[in-house]
């Protein structure tokens, strides 16, 4: 296999490996190259980056090789972060799903079905805006009432609540036993009486 | 296991052991059906019905012999075959002028072989671009300094799918039999309150029979009444009788005051979204 | 700002970023920037990425760019992954294959087409988020839709759905007769022709 080849498979690994690679690691993976073929292929790299002075460097770092972004930008790779997809904490979204199926209900009944306090999170989607309150429970204490908001329709794409797929719906994707109790069906009139196997 | 069986000899070729070892990989009876007439080298558009309804059959007796599940659609093609066979059978007939012109009993099946087989190609065709994960990688994302985030910019990431899934777990460990998820009509209680509400919030207040009067089917029916006796229990509708016997009336809570800031918040809550 | 820092800190971006970057992202992140000179950016990245024929490869996916290691050395990544790459059932196939060319589809075209129970297949490809939940279709009894996520068209490598190979047509397979004149395959007899969709 030609130098480039190798030197190709190198910076793949490089590239794919969030740690600094080794040579010895390199080596190691790459059996039926030359260790110094490697060697060679690494510092083609190194050049090649040097060169190129683009927005990926090639670093030399803890005994190994690194790609990293150019450090000159760190502030614009930090922007990233922030508008990075958020995923929804496991608590934030049962608390948002229970209001959802549940609405209208109160702090207490969410806190019954979790099992936790959700004090914290009901007022941080609140916040979001993807709950809203419907108004206060005529009972000692007026604790409020919440349900869903038009922008938690809008982040599902819902088109009103009663779009929210049921549960039963999804239930029902997973068939119980379709083997359970099959009738036994005649299949040809003549092996029907000589075939009864249980199946 | 098939030689053991004497029931073997239902089968007109033996069949090869390799075979057997896939008989479990079949997707279902459109596989089985375009095995059979790859294997025969058949025309699939004039299939050799006789021919091939025995063997499918024998197939599907096959998996009941190795005690394999053979799913319901199996046993439903099986039905269809013998019936594409019977018709087939069927002398035309000499009065209709039109006889020639009839569909022959086997175009549906056979478009839905085609169809099928489309579909195959298509998924083969598909797994064999540059997999992400195994033909090609992309880097790990890490994240620099989350500190720095702000939260009111932040785009919230989220499939309806996950809802769902967060309302099961829950459902899982939550106390026993605090509600059921009912529904009629695809209607579930949630919603049904919802409109409920709705309508008691709009007019005011509404004959109690009035929210049954259009409701045919009894899960309906018992989907309605739970919602009534949730509002109750929330205290956001008031049943009043007027009178002993006389009709029972669901009353927005506070209507007896008058309209009032509270009911705005309420109003505003009932028709969610 | 040079065009060519421009460029470097497209570049940087895409290298620390796990998703595709969508041209509106890039431009949402550098707002000091022209849209139009950073779509120019992007345009000399995928020229320099073609020229350097390299372990990395600059591809457009799921309305975006990204950048990914070069196909060919697949088998060497895998020896750094510890090979727990993507396997996929025939049952899975078939179905993904479905819904991609039909969505949006429900589960009972989906069974129609294949000629068999798919609920269980529908869930584990949302599961893994390679379908999802478009919204009830407009028919009674209002079923689920189904369509393909962007993790699909990220992992199946392509552009958008649109790049989808071409289905093969079933009018070229069939001979002029006997089924010339057969009417268009019913999918779902009662709601074949409404397409629309109630999300």
């Amino acid at each position: 296999m030609s130098g480039k080849s190798l030197k190709n498979i190198v910076e793949s690994l490089l590239f794919v490996y969030d740690q600094p690679l080794t040579l010895d690691r390199l080596a190691g993976l790459l059996e039926e190259f030359e260790r110094s073929d490697i060697r060679e292929a690494l510092n083609q790299l190194v050049a090649k980056y040097q060169e190129a002075d683009g927005g990926i460097v090639l670093v030399q770092v803890a005994g190994g090789y690194q790609l990293r972004s150019r450090p000159e930008n760190a502030d614009y790779i930090r922007r990233l972060t922030k508008g990075k997809g958020v995923k929804f904490s496991q608590s934030a979204l049962e608390t948002l799903a229970i209001v959802a199926y549940r609405q209208p209900v109160t702090r207490s009944e969410v806190e019954y079905l979790r099992g936790v306090d959700s004090g914290g999170v009901l007022k941080s989607l609140l916040e979001k805006r993807l709950l809203k309150i419907l108004g206060k429970k005529d009972v000692p204490g007026k604790p409020l009432i919440y349900g869903t908001s038009r922008e938690f329709l809008e982040l599902f794409d819902l088109k009103d609540i009663s779009a929210l797929p049921t549960l039963k719906e999804i239930e029902e994707l997973v068939p119980p036993d379709p083997f359970a109790d099959q009738p036994q069906l005649p299949l040809e009139p003549d092996a029907a009486e000589s075939e009864s196997i249980d199946n | 296991m098939v030689e053991q069986n004497p029931q073997s000899t239902l089968f007109s070729d033996p069949l090869e052991p390799a075979y057997l070892v896939n008989l479990e990989a079949f997707e279902g009876p459109l596989d089985l059906l375009l095995h059979l007439i790859k294997k025969n080298e058949v025309d699939i558009y004039n299939i050799p019905i006789a021919a091939i309804t025995a063997q499918y059959l024998e197939y599907v007796e096959l998996m009941k012999e190795l005690n394999l599940d053979v799913a319901g659609e199996f046993l439903v093609m099986a039905a269809t075959l013998l019936q594409i066979k019977s018709r087939m059978l069927l002398p035309p007939d000499p009065d209709d002028e039109e006889a020639a012109e009839v569909e022959d009993p086997r175009a549906e099946l056979v478009r839905r072989l085609l169809e099928y087989q489309r579909y195959r190609e298509a998924a083969t065709t598909l797994v064999s671009r540059d997999l992400m994960g195994r033909d090609v990688f992309a880097r790990k994302f890490l994240a620099p300094d989350r500190a720095e985030q702000e939260p009111e910019q932040e785009q919230i990431d989220v499939e309806l799918f996950e809802l769902v899934e967060a309302f099961q777990r829950v459902l899982k460990r939550a106390p026993v039999a605090l509600f059921h998820e009912v529904e009629a009509d695809g209607i579930s209680i949630a919603e049904r309150i919802s409109q409920v509400l709705d309508l008691v919030r709009v007019t005011g207040s509404i004959a109690f029979e009035k929210l049954f009067v259009e409701t045919a089917t009894r899960p309906l029916l018992i989907v309605t009444f739970l919602s009534v006796l949730e509002l109750c229990r929330l205290k956001l509708i008031k049943i009043t009788q007027v009178q002993d016997l006389g009709a029972i009336w669901l009353v927005a809570n506070g209507e007896g005051e008058g309209p009032g800031d509270d009911e705005e918040l309420a109003l505003e809550g009932a028709v969610v979204g």
